[in-house]
């Protein structure tokens, strides 16, 4: 869109759309109300949460790295805004921006000063946020003020269309694609992922750079724990497990190498609802009363779809990578 | 007006852990000069380069950029501080456009926002001053090496540098594209910027430099101005031999002792990979040593890759010995007797984190293992073998091969192949990065081999290699064998003339 | 027990022959496991008893012999998110078969059944990994996922999500056995160790391996079946795991699809890590893993035993990886 | 406005959005549901939260998206859970809380949703401190196994029994630490303690799974469970009784998940229009030596 490259790049980036649109058409087709509105706004205002940390991590990604903390990250910021609930949204939003700044910012000390790679760090990370939110919360949900405006940026909709909290993602959204595409900022980002050797003697600032995507991260996880807080109306310590898995299981789906260099915001994006969309389905098909699917086989089958979606992946944008491995 | 030297370096030292690779370096540049750094494989030219750009940290020793002292403690302050650098390995971003291998670090803005149709103007531009004319938006992994290297090249020339080094800039170079360096290079020194040239090829030298600077172990040897000196003084201070012994060895080891026989080993009917190699057809036999010939990009690395199934080929065929179709696996062509040492010694050549000696054994593991255990001391033994034979520079055979200067990896890279005893041995450009004296060396035991009835096929950009070392050149151009050169025919005007042909500036 | 752990050390080298600089890295991570001890007879009540000792060998085997496995993976240049969950598949197939009619009429056959079935479905989960990750260039990490999150769930639909208790002591010898009145499993973990580094620095696999992590693409054009390592790994760390899985079922005489091998994933790259393996591939020290899996329970036991809660302990053990980690790194710089 | 009406209906679609289905605890109350499905001629609606609030509050909203007649909602925490009740209510579906309640100053039984059915995670753990004190000497030291840290039924258990053994001068709890309510944690996390705290004479479980893993944690050290150290545990499974036939485990306060009858009664009864109480209490029995034989047949 932006005039990066004029030939398609590949298939990757289209073929998730492709996948999300055949998803919603075979949904649409089979479920009452699920295109429905209400089903729409609250698939988008729960997955928000989701979009923007499979954000912060696709750019991670890019980098070659990886931010395995995203999900405590989510709980620690969302007991803070918790606490600040009472000054209303104007103070709490900030308070949990600021969380998760902080924590990206130990991340990025951790892995640019001290050396250590960003697989560890971010994991000591998960844990230590983790339990710095259990400590601040007393281990149990905060319950947040319900007479400020706190709780109404969560649970109510701009012009009674769009919750808040889409529209949050959606400027995140827009602004790292912007940012991506078309700031030094960007290119920097994915010059490292690339070949970060290459990066650094031509001149990057690599260490900077890093650092400022391990707090973008941060970031998109502070707000993502703010939306839980107000969404959901607590803050919850102990929530997040495991959500660092499906924004890494989202961003590949988007077709961003793990090696880093090469990725997509608006396919992460995709990759992002296509996993939604998952969990969806599953809810709407136990609704049919056709077959009642176990908790278990939820499992199996989600397991068997992630299989499916990343053999696909990998036939698509294959090519590229067998070409080169071969020569 | 010859005033304050744009460069000044003195006493220069540095060491990685206990070993010396600058004792006491020195380096004095004009402005406006071309100036050349030579010296043997670890000599210490790289390092030297790497300090000065800020890249290393130097343990002891002045800079003085035009009488300043400085430090620079990245590339990038080197590069705000006027100097631009090209590496020795091509430092570039596979998967970014050429535009932004370009522009990287100084990408035209609106706005605060990168202006890409700007961007790629720019980048054009730059690269017409090569005369190159390509896609700017395509990713750089869609150009060929050479290719590759200008770009490398015109990105480190594109800053506005007080002083450009490049680090065996003509190492994928052939010759029209080292003449089109040459004449940027000159540009430059009009303009006033010096530049450092850092090369192996001697004749180079004489060719854009105004004074050159020998380096020997680690130290400053000489200074010279490049009219004061000839080409076997200059071999004899970065040696330390005296010149009238080596004169009298001849400039190469090839001496060209034998012919081959008449037995066939290896035939190449009509190969073609479905992209660049189109209809390649060659003999190799017995005890032969057999030149390939081609331009950059003529597919010569393609077709000996298919050869020993590093690629798959998509039609023609092979036969080698008394087998009679291709290989379906690299350890199926090992096990019938082929070895390939190929071109891109980083990414297909070292395992880095592993000493010399499991990076020398590990094409040959499975002759070596005696049911799947490696016998320690046979292992040891043929190791220090081939260190002594080739005279590797080492601080043992346990030390990690990626500590090794890139030369002294080329020569255990080929001792890799040595061991496994092959039948033929194909070698992309091994003599690339290696200077003269081990060139010798190699050329010398390459020689020996082929006498004791050993083949080889080899690849090789330097037509005096080819001419003095091989009984039959073949040549390819866009992937077809167009002739091959034997006995009287073969000189390095025929060479020429068969590998340009009428295919002038296709290779871009 | 701390002394055959020193000399176990001294066979951590990766590279054949021993010198200085490597014993003092190994040394880095083994002085750190001593401090941990120092400290421990200091705070800790009743620290030094043998009861300790067994309950810290009881329950540092699991994570030791996955992270084994997982060190092995890391070598090749991977990683590997399955193991919890193979664990509980494992730990579930195990006394599903031993429980089954025919396991009742003929315990013995079913027993060594038993036990077959449950390395073999370890097996058959690393020799998938591998094969996703070889036949389509997927990236560990994410094929792995696959069955991070589908494994555990059969393992559950396996067993309806119920505990299955069992009272089969020959099976529970596994978990809770001794020999020599050392713990059955914590032997195995030594005997894992003992013969896999054995394998790494001498065989001609062992050299395969730390090619293919060290480079692929030089290794495939060395001769080397880059696939048939990588599969090979794999396998090696799912039956790792498959046995780890059986530990845990036979030491509680029950298996729990929903609990057993949950986060172990975690604390056996920890383990490793912290024994000195690097992400990037190319490195296995073995002993390392063990020393580092000792690190962890210790501190792990120091924690609970000292009355820290577990919200605490976290962030502890969060400083103590990286701590442990930036030691290790500027060591082996 | 008030509850939204439920008409009277042959067959009800209805929503049960479980929590988690990691224990066996929630496999029986699953069961239970699926089993009541069939009797009472609901269409069920079936989702699982594996353990995020988050999540279940989607679900529900899934559930309202697809129209279900009424919703059974064990929420997994009190305060995350409020914005389905609510959101469920301004649906026009009336919403039935299980086993767990919502925050009461936000959301009000019999305003915000129908009622509240199952016991009093508090009241589990203050009988199992009664009966503990009325079957000691008076000195204990007490070690305790938690829950899930941060879960509502380790924070409430922990609190119901903490507070009543806080009145007693000669019983001390020396350690409180997680076995995540599951069976191997809690026996790694016993055999520890037990290291460190040797005098221990009470085991205190927040489950029943944890108390059999302090059991083998204390034969494994030699220690005779029963005699030497009393355990006093929650939730009444099956494996809970036969123990305490055996003797090891003193007590286990019933925590019964069985709540598919009851829910069918209630949402009969409220759909006819009778008055539902804003609590259906649902009785907890106490399991010891005297009773635990009678009822391991039906335990789950
Ligand atoms: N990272 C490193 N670690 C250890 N030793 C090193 C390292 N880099 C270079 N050396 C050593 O320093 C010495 C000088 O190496 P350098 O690369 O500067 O040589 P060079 O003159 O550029 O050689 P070549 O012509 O082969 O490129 C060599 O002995 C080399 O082994
Ligand atoms: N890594 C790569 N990925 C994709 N294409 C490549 C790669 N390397 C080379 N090619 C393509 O293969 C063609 C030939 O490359 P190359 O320059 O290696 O040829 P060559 O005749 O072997 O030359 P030389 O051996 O002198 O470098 C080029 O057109 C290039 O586009
Ligand atoms: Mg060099
Ligand atoms: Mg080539």
């Amino acid at each position: 869109m932006f005039g990066m490259f004029n030939r398609s790049r590949d298939l990757r980036t289209e073929g998730v759309w492709i996948a999300v649109v055949l998803v919603v058409i075979f949904a649409t087709l089979r479920y009452d109300n699920f295109m429905g509105l209400y089903n729409v706004q609250t698939f988008f205002g729960y997955n928000s949460m989701f979009i923007l940390i499979a954000l912060g991590m696709a750019l991670v990604i890019m980098t070659g790295g990886i931010d395995l903390s995203v999900g405590s990250v989510v709980a620690l910021s969302s007991v803070v805004a918790a606490y600040t609930s009472p000054y209303g949204i104007e103070l709490a939003l900030p308070a949990g921006l600021l969380t998760g700044i902080a924590a990206g910012a130990i991340n990025a000390f951790l892995i640019t000063k001290m050396r250590i790679v960003p697989f560890i760090a971010t994991l000591a990370m998960m844990l230590g946020a983790r339990g710095m939110a259990l400590v601040l919360a007393d281990n149990k949900s905060v319950s947040v003020d319900w007479t400020s405006n706190f709780t109404k940026f969560g649970l109510t909709r701009a012009f009674g269309l769009i919750p808040w909290a889409v529209i949050l993602a959606a400027v995140v959204f827009l602004a790292l694609w912007i940012m991506l595409e078309r700031t030094t900022l960007g290119r920097r980002i994915l010059t490292i992922g690339g070949n970060p050797e290459a990066a650094k003697l031509m001149g990057v600032p690599v260490n900077q750079t890093l650092a400022i995507t391990y707090i973008i991260s941060g970031a998109c996880a502070g707000l993502a724990g703010v939306i839980l807080a107000s969404g959901f109306g607590a803050g919850q310590p102990l929530e997040g497990l495991g959500w660092e898995l499906s924004a890494i299981a989202s961003v590949v789906v988007g077709g961003t190498l793990l090696t880093g260099g090469v990725g997509s915001i608006p396919a992460t994006l995709a990759g992002a609802v296509l996993l939604g969309l998952i969990f969806n389905i599953l809810n709407f098909e136990n609704g049919l009363g056709v077959i009642s699917l176990s908790a278990y086989w939820q499992s199996v089958i989600r397991g068997g779809f992630l299989l499916i979606v990343v053999i696909l992946q990998s036939r698509s944008g294959g090519g590229l990578a067998r070409r080169r491995g071969t020569t | 007006m010859v005033d304050t030297p744009v460069l000044k370096m003195t006493a220069i030292r540095k060491s990685f852990g206990d070993v010396p690779a600058l004792t006491d370096a020195a380096l004095t540049i004009r402005p406006g000069e071309v100036h050349a750094l030579i010296g043997q494989n670890g000599a210490g030219k790289s390092t030297m380069i790497k300090i000065l750009n800020g890249a290393y940290r130097k343990d002891a020793g002045e800079i003085e950029l035009d009488g300043q002292a400085v430090r620079f403690s990245s590339p990038h302050e080197a590069q705000l501080g006027g100097i631009s650098t090209i590496f020795q390995e091509v430092n570039l971003v596979h998967y970014r456009s050429v535009t932004e291998n370009i522009v990287l670090g100084q990408e035209p803005k609106k706005f605060g926002m990168i202006d890409w149709p700007k961007a790629h103007r720019r980048a054009e531009e730059v690269l017409q001053r090569f005369g190159l004319n390509l896609d700017v938006r395509q990713p750089l992994h869609h150009c060929n090496i050479a290719v590759q290297q200008l770009i490398a090249i015109a990105r480190a020339v594109s800053f506005d540098a007080r002083l450009v080094i490049m680090d065996e800039p003509t190492s994928s170079l052939d010759s029209q594209e080292k003449q089109v360096l040459f004449r940027v290079i000159r540009d430059l020194s009009a303009q006033g910027v010096a530049v450092l040239y850092v090369s192996h090829h001697l004749e180079e030298l004489f060719e854009v430099c105004d004074r050159v600077t020998v380096m020997r172990n680690g130290s400053m040897i000489a200074t010279h101005e490049m009219s004061d000196v000839t080409k076997l003084g200059l071999v004899s201070e970065m040696i330390g031999r005296d010149a009238n012994q080596i004169a009298e060895s001849g400039a190469t080891g090839f001496g060209k002792t034998h012919a081959g026989s008449q037995t066939v080993v290896l035939e190449l009917q009509n190969l073609s990979n479905g992209t660049n190699v189109k209809d390649a057809s060659l003999i190799v036999h017995q005890g032969e040593i057999v030149g390939l010939a081609g331009l950059l990009g003529a597919g010569r690395t393609e077709t000996v890759a298919m050869i020993f199934c590093a690629d798959h080929p998509a039609g023609g065929n092979m036969a080698f010995k008394e087998h009679r179709s291709f290989f379906r696996e690299p350890a199926e062509a090992i096990n019938a007797g082929i070895g390939y040492c190929t071109e891109d010694r980083k990414a297909e050549g070292i395992i880095p984190g592993l000493s010399i000696r499991e990076n020398l054994t590990l094409a040959m593991i499975p002759r070596l293992a005696k049911r799947g255990v490696i016998p320690r001391m046979a292992e040891r033994e043929m190791v220090a073998d081939f260190i002594d034979k080739l005279s590797v520079k080492c601080a043992g055979m346990d030390q990690p091969i990626r500590e090794l200067s890139g030369g002294n990896q080329q020569k255990v890279l080929l001792a890799r192949w040595m061991a496994t005893q092959p039948d033929l041995l194909i070698l992309d450009e091994p003599t690339r990065g290696i200077d003269v004296g081990a060139k010798r060396e190699i050329q010398t035991l390459i020689e020996g081999l082929s006498a004791a009835g050993l083949s080889v096929l080899m690849i090789s950009s330097e037509f005096e290699e080819l001419v003095e070392g091989a009984n039959r050149v073949v040549v390819l151009q866009e992937g077809k064998a167009i002739t091959t050169l034997t006995g009287g025919d073969l000189n390095e005007d025929s060479l020429l003339a068969a590998v340009a042909g009428e295919a002038e500036g296709a290779a871009l | 027990m701390t002394m055959t752990k020193a000399t176990d050390m001294t066979g951590s080298s990766t590279s054949g022959k021993m010198n200085f600089g490597q014993l003092a890295r190994d040394n880095g991570t083994f002085l750190a496991l001593i401090a941990l001890i120092v400290i421990n007879m200091i705070i800790t009540p009743n620290f030094l008893q043998v009861q300790t000792l067994y309950v810290n060998l009881t329950q540092v085997a699991t994570i030791a012999i996955v992270a084994i496995g997982m060190t092995l993976v890391i070598a090749s240049g991977g990683i590997d998110l399955s193991v919890g969950a193979v664990m509980a598949l494992s730990g579930a197939l195990a006394p599903f078969v031993f429980l089954s009619e025919f396991g009742m009429a003929s315990p013995g056959l079913a027993l060594v059944l038993s036990i077959a079935v449950a390395l073999l479905a370890g097996l058959l989960c690393g020799m998938f990994n591998g094969w996703l990750i070889n036949q389509f260039a997927i990236q560990p990490i994410v094929a792995t996922l696959v069955l991070f999150i589908a494994a555990r769930g059969l393992a559950q639909v396996l067993t309806n999500g119920n505990l299955q208790v069992f009272d089969n002591p020959a099976f529970e010898f596994i978990g809770s056995g001794r020999v020599l009145g050392i713990p059955f499993q914590a032997l195995m973990a030594v005997a894992f160790a003992l013969i896999l580094s054995w394998v790494v620095r001498r065989t001609a696999y062992g050299r395969y391996l730390l090619a293919v992590g060290g480079n692929a693409k030089a290794a495939r054009l060395s001769g080397i079946s880059v696939n048939r390592v990588r599969l090979a790994t794999y396998a090696i760390c799912g039956v790792l795991a498959g046995f780890a899985g059986m530990v845990v079922s036979a030491i509680n005489s029950a298996s729990d699809a929903n609990q057993t091998g949950q986060l172990m994933e975690l604390d056996a790259i920890a383990a490793a890590v912290v024994g000195g393996a690097n992400l990037m591939g190319g490195k296995a020290p073995i002993i390392g893993a063990l020393i580092g899996a000792a690190i962890i329970q210790l501190v792990k036991y120091t924690l609970l035993a000292n009355g820290v809660h577990d919200a605490v302990a976290l962030i502890a053990k969060a400083v103590i990886i990286i701590l442990a980690v930036y030691f290790q790194f500027n060591r082996s710089e | 406005q008030g509850l939204p009406p439920l008409e009277q209906k042959d067959q009800y679609t209805v929503g049960f959005a479980q929590t988690e289905s990691n224990n066996p605890w929630r496999i029986a109350q699953t069961k239970s549901f699926q089993d009541t499905a069939a009797s009472c001629n609901w269409n069920l609606v079936y989702t699982d939260a594996a353990g995020s609030a988050a999540k279940q509050v989607a679900d529900v909203d899934s559930m309202i998206a697809q129209g279900v007649d009424a919703i059974f909602l064990p929420p997994r925490e009190e305060q995350p859970l409020l914005p389905a009740v609510l959101r469920a209510k301004g649906a026009g579906i009336p919403v039935f809380l299980v086993d767990r309640s919502v925050d009461p100053n936000v959301a009000k039984a019999g305003v915000d949703y129908v009622t509240f059915m199952g016991s009093d995670f508090i009241e589990q753990g203050r009988r199992a401190a009664e009966w503990l004190i009325a079957n000691s000497d008076g000195t204990e030291v007490i070690v305790e196994l938690e829950g899930t840290t941060g879960s509502s039924p380790a924070n409430d258990r922990k609190k119901g029994f903490d507070d009543a053994v806080a009145g007693q001068s000669g019983m001390t709890i020396v350690a409180s630490q997680s076995g995540d309510f599951a069976r191997d944690k809690g026996r790694q996390v016993m055999e520890t303690l037990l290291q460190s705290h040797p005098d221990v004479t009470v085991v205190y479980a927040h489950n029943d799974e944890m108390a059999i893993g302090a059991i083998q944690a204390l034969e494994a050290a030699g220690r005779k469970p029963g005699e030497d150290v009393t355990l006093v545990s929650i939730d009444g499974t099956r494996d809970a009784l036969q123990a305490i036939i055996d003797g090891k485990l003193g007590v286990s306060v019933e925590s019964a998940p069985f709540f598919g009858p009851v829910a069918c009664d209630t949402m009969k009864a409220y759909a006819a229009g009778e008055d539902v109480p804003t609590w259906v209490k649902v009785e907890d029995r106490v399991f010891t030596k005297d009773n635990a034989a009678d009822h391991i047949g039906e335990a789950y």
